[in-house]
């Protein structure tokens, strides 16, 4: 039961779970939008990967490697964008030129 | 055991917020809410009530009610949404 | 111990309900969906590896497909020529 | 999992409450799509999945995006006057929700289904049971649940609902659409071919192809003429005539109505599947961004 795999999947998924935490206590904490929205582009994203990166390591098939990686990838992006598009809406100058 | 009982509570009690919010808000799109709450509620309880703890397995009939009506759902609240705004518009004119 | 990191995952979710609810401008809240969302996808994976269902790795990927979409329906809506 | 399983339910219960008990707008719409995914994580428990990923595409997508074109629309809150009502009703909703937590949860269901269905499994040409439930046991209901969302856009048409005029949101969306939007396209294809043997169909399958679309038509990169809203009228409309047109072929031909030939059951319930899978994504398209072009003033 105690493989490497398992428990560099299991050490990786609490790295990332940890960083879930803590961009939850940072989007709590942190004191305006603009520096709450690093949670959801960084610290969220960068949990995120590693819990899937731990989770890939545990099953170890191609066939579920392929979904997370997607999960990661399309979350990552989706963050980003959205991140993104909110501050240039909520900037003085509508974010135009 | 336990765990469908949660989710039995927890369906039992979003049906009785919107109930009592459909009752007593006024707002169309607060309603609106409600209605979706409410068939969430019901949803939950009809699969918590499907759900046999001894196999894991939920029985197919409640999930194939509980899909077709969350497609439903949209579509009428989808309906819903647009009527509310075409009254709000004529109301404004 | 999968079990209880999901369950720290979705601690770590339901950690953004008290900026959704005071968050003072309208942006604060859309992005704590966000976030909720992120949160979402974490814990469905987790759970997906602690009882081994490769099935939730599927909705998994639909809520990470579909992440952005209320994101974009409110700036879209909110920008001036709508 | 007695643990996750509270928090779960508590966070339920919470984001119903300030979904429809907040002032604000954004915040009860926020609310009510956080509930929409926490949702989803209960069906997950309560080990549904193929209800867990149509929640997933419509809690996720649709329904979000929904409620904050109706929050704009409709403006801000208006204070509402006379509470005389809330503490009856309170009382009687409580009342129900109670009666009802009660009966469920001293009735032991009677299981009749379950071994039925498993029983007839062989004989429906499909191996999920939730599919051959919805396309073959009980084709009718679904027959009537397409001419339900039929009805739908026929009232939404009727009422003449804005068209949303979309508006480009600049470079920065052009990565996001040329990944996202292919990326749920595949899904949508997967999804409608696994539902056979796997949590997926038609439903799961439509939703998420139509919040690809919507994606693509909020960040202004989809065209939205009065010819592509006419197709995809049309494209919303064909799912019913195909339906129909099945349930009548199956019936000349086995003389039952939407008892398929033998043996060719997966031909026929993949084939509807994919006529619904188009219609719905055109369906839900359509609900959201509306057939009129109005001035708005």
């Amino acid at each position: 039961m105690t493989t490497l795999p398992s428990v560099l999947g299991t050490g990786l998924i609490a790295a990332g779970v940890g960083f879930l935490a803590v961009a939850a206590i940072g989007f709590w904490r942190l004191p305006d939008l603009l520096s709450r929205l690093h949670v959801l582009t960084k610290a969220d994203t960068a949990g995120l990967s590693l819990v899937a990166l731990g989770a890939a390591c545990l099953t170890g098939t191609p066939a579920s490697i392929l979904p997370l990686g997607l999960c990661v990838l399309l979350t990552a992006i989706s963050g980003a964008t959205v991140g993104h598009l909110v501050a240039r809406s909520v900037t003085p100058r509508g974010g135009r030129s | 055991m336990t765990s469908d009982l949660v989710y039995h509570v927890a369906g039992a009690g979003l049906l009785a917020i919107a109930l009592w919010r459909l009752a007593t808000c006024r707002d169309t799109l607060r309603r609106i809410t409600a209605l979706n709450v409410l068939a969430i509620g019901i949803a939950m309880v009809l699969l918590a009530s499907g759900h046999d703890p001894a196999t894991g397995v939920t029985n197919p009939v409640p999930q194939a009610f509980v899909l077709t009506g969350i497609v439903v759902l949209v579509a009428v609240t989808a309906a819903l949404l647009a009527l509310a705004e075409r009254l709000e518009g004529s109301s404004d004119e | 111990m999968l079990d209880f990191l999901a369950f720290v995952a979705l601690l770590a979710t339901l950690a953004a309900l008290p900026r959704l609810v005071v968050g003072p401008s309208a942006a604060d809240r859309i992005i704590a969906a966000q976030l909720a969302g992120t949160g979402t996808v974490a814990t469905l994976i987790l759970l997906g590896a602690a009882t081994g269902t490769s099935a939730l790795h599927d909705v998994a990927l639909v809520f990470a497909a579909l992440a952005a979409v209320s994101g974009l329906a409110f700036v879209a809506l909110r920008s001036p020529r709508r | 999992m007695i643990a996750f399983d509270l928090a779960l339910a508590a966070g339920i219960l919470l984001c119903a409450v300030s979904a429809l008990t907040r002032r604000d707008r954004t915040a009860s719409v926020a609310a009510f799509m956080v509930l929409g995914l926490l949702v989803a994580l209960s069906w997950v428990r309560l080990a549904a999945p193929d209800v867990a990923l149509a929640e997933a595409a419509i809690g996720a997508g649709l329904t979000g995006a929904l409620f904050l074109r109706a929050a704009r629309r409709l403006g801000p809150l208006r204070p509402a006057a006379g509470r005389t009502l809330a503490v009856p009703a309170a009382l009687v909703a409580s009342g129900l929700g109670g009666g009802l937590a009660w009966v469920f949860a001293s009735a032991s269901p009677p299981a009749i289904y379950a071994p039925l269905v498993a029983a007839s499994l062989p004989e429906s040409g499909v191996s999920n049971p939730v599919t051959a439930v919805l396309l073959n046991f009980r084709a009718w209901d679904t027959l009537l649940e397409i001419a339900v969302l039929v009805v739908a856009l026929l009232v939404a048409n009727l009422l003449g609902s804005r068209r949303l005029v979309p508006v480009s949101l600049g470079e920065m969306t052009l990565p996001f659409a040329r990944i996202v939007a292919p990326i749920s396209i595949l899904l949508a294809g997967h999804l409608l071919w696994q539902g056979s043997s796997a949590p997926g169909g038609a439903f799961q399958a439509g939703a998420v192809l139509a919040g690809g679309l919507l994606a693509l038509v909020l960040a202004g990169l989809a065209p939205t003429g009065t010819l592509v809203v006419r197709g995809a009228l049309i494209a919303g409309l064909s799912g019913l005539a195909v339906f129909l047109i099945a349930a009548l072929g199956s019936e000349a031909l086995t003389g039952s109505l939407l008892g398929y030939p033998n043996r060719a059951e997966k031909v026929w319930i993949v084939a509807i599947e994919a006529a619904l899978t188009l219609s719905i994504a055109a369906t839900l398209c359509l609900l959201f961004t509306g057939f009129e072009k109005r001035k708005t003033s």
